[in-house]
């Protein structure tokens, strides 16, 4: 039978896969990736009527501002992010579209196929979420968790080493850069 | 029933602020100004500039409104006259708030013009810098209530209003939310002297409409957050609940406006440094020295 | 099964699907990580299907899909920092210019 | 009724609008709000809203006569604004290419509160009609030509692919006839769907004029061009002439049968040179390794001034050439991107990234009106600018010869900032040369009304540099001020003064107001500046200073160190309390009338400290006759200097250091 939450589940699904199927469609870059940031909102809305409420809100605000991140990125790195010139930026099409629909039925299969056992119908409320998840990061998986934190500092700074302009060796060209 | 009362009090609430913006814009208090401005906008011309990114230059407007109502949703006027009180209440203010910015980014993008364009990639720095300084405090306010329930945050203020418990945090919390609003001083988005009105600049008639009430919306919003977070809510004596609510979220509303009026717009470099080199740091400060507090008081 | 598990596993698979096409088949860094974000987007949906009806009781779910989050922010950390660096270097962030390292 | 109506049946609904628009009438001023504050025109008063967008502007006022090619660019703005929309002209004279005014009065306050309750009328009644025609003028006709968004360098006339990457080419429109404005504004089918700014993803590249048939670049730096001869304004060396682009095809096909000419930028005149990726200052001819780092040289092309005139003569060679190069790209399915951002110039922080050019002006909110900047952004950052005043420049070849009367009439008339500055000016010149004595009491009593002169125009620079850093309260305030001092007689200027000093005390603590100021624009000190701008970077060159008259009355001149933006407003404040001394040492406040210089013969040349620093007069008499005359201005050096104070300065940064330099447009020599 088709429950609301199901009926929820497969409209913001669907709308998360089309949001990624525009992704790779469009020739606009910011159009690109502001279509994976709804993508990725439609997912959230997905948690959310998958009663996950915490995990759906964090996944709608984290996505914002990474994916406008990824906006400003593409029109830096690209010379046409309006997509005026209709150019086209791939390689390998039909290995690549092989391989994702394989990948897709692969995945469809084994859903499919395997008996997952019996399905929980209710899930615990929210606010009881919040505390168990909480309970559980600065529990059990606490060193998970604060390794994770430790990753991404030291991702950030590699990557802000990495990114900064090298340091100007010959004060006296310091502008050289400038001239072509 | 209670929805449809609070979007009331919300439009209500929306032209107040425009009331108060217009006065501490030209220093005259004129009640009737916002409904012939808003009349005289509907009645005008409303294009889309040719070679725009359509689709962004129509949906940027109705976006940045929709996040604010969003926003708006999870907060309570009195215990009872909420649209929803989320169990996430308290980030959910701010997950709806972030999409300002994508608003914003599309409003600059799509009329194809580089005032607009400057004034939207200006933002981005801006929000990404001051989402943290929302966020920051509010984790300080939920430490205190044990609750991300925005209802069980102005009761845990029943004692001791935030603004007292945790000055710190209530004074980064406010600059982040006059910088997400883009007030003056920081209204480097829209810079009246710079950029010929930024990412306003191309936007007329109706649709240029619905991006102000988006706006005084979202200021209204993020004034009520406040006094959620910091001012007790709706808590006061001899007042009830309500009035008390309409008085401080007013009175807030009111101090954001009228503080960019005598100061010059901060220098985007300064806007950028400070945040990330002071206000972060301070917000780590306030939640660490909120947490002490918490374990130590009973 | 219920059919709410196997709708999310399918829009898991499928958004998979599309990461895994899009990291193949564009030339752009900011393009393929792009898929790549899309293909743990699929792996998040997954979890968060198998929390809500497998295992509701356990937070331990929940906090995987957590960790794929922070993945996703690590990998746009990195991502964007070598882009940055390629960009100042050889000013192109185009895979198939990439040929530095090539025998 | 109002020309620029809003198509439509009046129906009750609209009516209501219209009268709701009545009452609210925004408007954007030309050519500046300080300037029609000079004309001692109070806005406020009368109820209109300034504005800073065309977009948002129901009325378009358009004080004093103004040029051509101010109106001209008015005409832009008339096409940018949102019907109903209409035309208010105070005291103007020629229009065209605007349409005629809905409203016409005389350049008075009394004529101004007329003239807005006319409006109200106009639009209460007339906003709405049904049979309106589109508005239109020949600045705003465009051609289109087709571009590619990857090489700008790629120009011709018809859809088609690139030569060089095989993209679809992307129709633009430019200026039919462009002076100036040459990217800014395009012309639409309809009246009001004009453009404030090119295109961010397809904008020409820096300095690529596609109008101009010759360009003049320097050879050391590609990004200095230029439609007329001159000198490098970075190094010095003497401009070279080069063909810009006209309609240029770079089609393979066509070029086979045709004898069209060819015209290209970037490839084909270039000569290979290798340099280190690491390290841009390492190039040399041949390929090799890095003496620094080792990494192997790259190749990149450069530009060869020889092989450029070698190309015009011999256009057979440039075929050949441009062929090759041409195939190069053309045979590639895949495009490199290294070869595209290869030529574009990088920036401070060292990403090539896409530059546009966006015009701020002439009449920018927050810069002073007719001043026409264009800057170049790389992003927020300013990668190059060029600026030129749009305001007519006054013919002083005296042919035939003018009378003294009509000479003072004439310069006085040229600066709205200034214009006692200026008549006193022509005044001294002409006693001078006529070698005519003036009393101390009446020197004393024209020292007040230069000092009022100063006030007012320090005035108006503080309420545009509120208007520009977004400090409302500054704005208002100052020119409230501004009005009151326009006027005043020594009572009233001294009554005035506790409110001058209450608001210098003001500023002294404003939040924000040091950090927005201090390092901006800073200029080191040098003779070459003048007034204010002088004096805020130590150099203490006040014409008031060599005059008698002036240090009698206890003149002594300010002067602050830093030569940044905050120096200079320290400065105006500065300036503005000592001239309200002078002003009471003085004891009188009297404009200069003319007195008969008689029949003689001589040259005169004299100085003023006009409120933007010392103006220079030289003028030849011959009997009673101005037969020569020469004027040096203070601002004809300041604008020049807008150049180097803006590079690589964020555009909050480099508006701010532009308009520190209190520049009037009216008063630059060109």
């Amino acid at each position: 039978m088709i429950t609301a939450q199901a009926l929820y589940i497969g409209f913001f699904g669907l709308a998360s896969v089309w949001f990624g199927i525009v992704v790779f469609r469009t020739f606009s870059m910011v159009r690109s990736a502001l279509a994976l940031l709804f993508s990725q909102t439609a997912l959230g809305a997905m948690f959310l009527s998958m009663q996950a409420e915490f995990l759906g809100v964090l996944q709608i605000m984290m996505m914002a501002t990474e994916m406008s991140i990824m906006a400003i990125f593409m029109v830096m790195f690209m010379m046409d992010p309006g997509g005026l010139g209709k150019m086209d930026m791939t390689h390998q099409k039909r290995l690549s579209l092989v391989a994702g629909i394989v990948s897709f039925v692969a995945a469809v299969a084994v859903a499919v196929f395997v008996d997952w056992g019996p399905v929980a119908s209710v899930a615990p409320d929210a606010e009881q979420q919040v505390v168990d998840l909480g309970l559980e990061l600065l529990g059990r998986s606490m060193l998970i968790f604060e390794t994770a934190g430790i990753t991404i500092l030291t991702a950030m700074i590699a990557a802000t080493a990495v990114a900064i302009p090298p340091v100007k060796r010959n004060p006296l060209k310091g502008t050289a850069n400038h001239e072509h | 029933m209670t929805t449809a009362f609070l979007l009331l009090l919300l439009a209500v609430g929306a032209y107040l602020v425009a009331v108060i913006e217009a006065w501490t814009s030209s220093g005259r208090f004129r009640l009737a100004a916002p409904a012939f401005a808003a009349l005289a906008l509907l009645g005008r011309e409303s294009i889309v500039p040719r070679k725009s990114d359509r689709v962004f230059f129509e949906t940027a407007p109705v976006l940045l409104l929709i996040s604010a109502l969003l926003a708006a949703a999870v907060i309570p006027l009195t215990p009872d006259l909420i649209i929803t009180d989320l169990a996430t209440g308290a980030l959910f203010i701010n997950a709806a708030l972030v999409y300002v910015l994508v608003a914003l980014l599309m409003a600059g993008w799509g009329p194809n013009g580089a005032y607009a364009m400057v004034g939207g990639w200006r933002f981005l720095g801006q929000l990404i810098a001051y989402a943290m300084l929302i966020v920051m405090p509010i984790t300080a306010v939920v430490m205190r209530a044990e609750s991300l329930l925005t209802t069980q945050i102005v009761v845990s203020q029943a004692g001791l209003w935030n603004i007292v418990y945790q000055p710190l945090g209530f004074i980064l919390f406010f600059v982040a939310s006059m910088a997400l609003a883009f007030l003056p001083p920081f209204d480097l988005t829209t810079a009246k002297g710079e950029l010929a009105g930024g990412v306003e600049a191309e936007y007329s008639g109706a649709r240029l409409a619905v991006f102000r009430l988006g706006r005084l919306v979202l200021i209204i919003t993020l004034a009520a957050a406040t006094v959620v977070f910091y001012l007790g809510g709706w808590q006061g004596p001899w007042l009830p609940p309500w009035a008390w609510s309409a008085i401080k979220i007013l009175a807030v509303t009111a101090t954001m406006l009228l503080a960019g009026r005598y100061m010059p717009r901060i220098r985007e470099t300064d806007l950028l440094g400070w945040c990330w080199m002071l206000g972060i740091p301070l917000a780590l400060l306030n939640i660490l020295l909120v947490g002490v507090l918490v374990l130590v008081l009973p | 099964m219920s059919i709410e598990l196997l709708l999310a596993l399918i829009t898991g698979a499928a958004l998979f699907g599309v990461g895994v096409y899009g990291a193949l088949s564009q030339t752009n860094l900011v393009m393929i990580m792009m898929g790549i974000e899309l293909i743990l987007a699929g792996a998040m949906v997954n979890l968060v299907a198998f929390w809500r009806y497998l295992h509701p009781d356990n937070p331990a779910g929940q906090m995987f899909v957590l960790i794929v989050m922070t993945v996703m922010a690590i990998e746009m950390t990195v991502g964007f920092g070598v882009a940055i660096a390629r960009f100042r270097a050889k000013g192109s962030v185009e895979m198939e210019e990439a040929t530095d390292l090539k025998g | 009724m109002i020309i620029g109506a809003r198509p439509g049946k009046p129906s009750k609904l609209r009516r209501l609008i219209a009268a709701a628009m009545a009452r609210d009438l925004t408007t954007f001023i030309i050519p500046g709000p300080e300037i029609v504050r000079s004309y001692g025109l109070d806005i406020d008063a009368t109820g209109l809203k300034p504005v800073a967008s065309p977009r948002h502007a129901s009325v378009l006022l358009v004080a004093g006569v103004t040029s051509s090619a101010l109106r001209d660019a008015a005409a832009v703005i008339y096409a940018q604004m949102m019907r109903p929309r209409a035309l208010f002209a105070l005291g103007a004279g020629e229009l065209s290419p605007l349409p005629p005014a809905d409203v016409i009065a005389g350049l008075s306050q009394q004529g101004l509160i007329q003239g807005v309750r006319q409006l109200r009328d106009a639009f209460a009644e007339g906003a709405f009609r049904p049979d309106v025609s589109d508005f239109d003028a020949p600045i705003l006709h465009v051609r289109i030509e087709y571009t590619c968004p990857m090489h700008p360098e790629v120009v011709q006339n018809a859809p088609g692919a690139c030569p060089k990457c095989g993209m679809n080419l992307v129709p633009r429109e430019v200026q039919a006839d462009s002076e100036y404005l040459h990217t800014a504004q395009h012309k639409a089918g309809s009246s009001t769907d004009i453009p404030l700014t090119p295109r961010p993803g397809q904008s020409d590249h820096h300095g690529i004029n596609h109008d101009a048939a010759v360009e003049y670049t320097c050879p050391m730096h590609p990004e200095v061009i230029q439609s007329e001869p001159g000198s490098c304004p970075k190094c010095g060396m003497y401009l070279v002439p080069r063909d810009a682009q006209v309609e240029s095809s770079h089609d393979h096909h066509d070029h086979a049968h045709s004898q069209e000419h060819e015209h290209h930028k970037m490839d084909h005149d270039a000569a290979i040179e290798y340099t280190c990726p690491m390290h841009p200052e390492v190039i040399q001819s041949e390929p090799g390794s890095c003496p620094k780092c080792g990494m192997n040289l790259e190749p990149r092309k450069t530009q060869d001034i020889q092989t450029h005139e070698h190309a015009d003569m011999d256009s057979a060679t440039d075929h050949g050439s441009m062929d090759h190069s041409g195939m190069d790209h053309g045979d590639m399915v895949f495009m490199s991107m290294v070869d595209v951002t290869k030529d574009l110039p990088r920036s401070s922080d060292g990403l090539p990234m896409e530059w546009i050019d966006a015009p701020f002006g002439p009449f920018f909110p927050g810069l002073p009106g007719g001043l026409l900047l264009t800057l170049t952004l790389d992003g927020d950052t300013v990668a190059g600018s060029d600026a030129r005043p749009l305001t007519d420049n006054l013919d002083l070849s005296q042919h035939p010869p003018t009378d003294s009367t009509s000479f003072v009439r004439q310069l006085a008339g040229m600066d709205p900032l200034a214009p006692v500055a200026y008549r006193l000016l022509a005044y001294r010149a002409l006693e001078n040369a006529a070698g005519l004595d003036v009393p101390a009491g009446t020197a004393a009593a024209r020292i007040g009304a230069m000092e009022r002169e100063r006030i007012t125009s320090h005035l108006g620079w503080l309420s545009l540099f509120g208007q520009q850093s977004g400090f409302n309260w500054l704005m208002q305030h100052a020119a409230s001020l501004q009005l009151a001092f326009l006027h005043a007689d020594v009572t009233q200027a001294m009554a005035l003064k506790p409110v001058m000093q209450a608001l210098i005390k003001r500023l002294q603590r404003t939040p924000l107001l040091k950090s927005r100021t201090a390092g901006i624009g800073r200029l080191t000190a040098d003779t070459a500046l003048r007034g204010p701008v002088a004096r805020a970077s130590g150099v203490n060159n006040d014409a008031r200073s060599t005059e008698t008259a002036c240090t009698t009355l206890g003149f002594t001149p300010v002067s602050r160190e830093g030569g940044d933006a905050l120096a200079r407003l320290h400065v105006h404040l500065d300036e503005i309390s000592h001239s309200l001394v002078l002003i009471e040492a003085a004891g009188a406040i009297e404009l200069p009338v003319l007195a008969d210089i008689g029949d003689v013969s001589g040259a005169g040349e004299t100085m003023v400290e006009t409120p933007r620093g010392m103006a220079r007069l030289q003028l030849t008499l011959e009997r009673g006759q101005v037969i020569a005359a020469q004027l040096e201005t203070p601002s004809t050096h300041h604008i020049t200097l807008i150049d180097s104070l803006t590079e690589q300065q964020s555009l909050g940064d480099a508006l701010m250091a532009v308009g520190s330099l209190d520049l009037s447009p009216w008063e630059v020599r060109q």
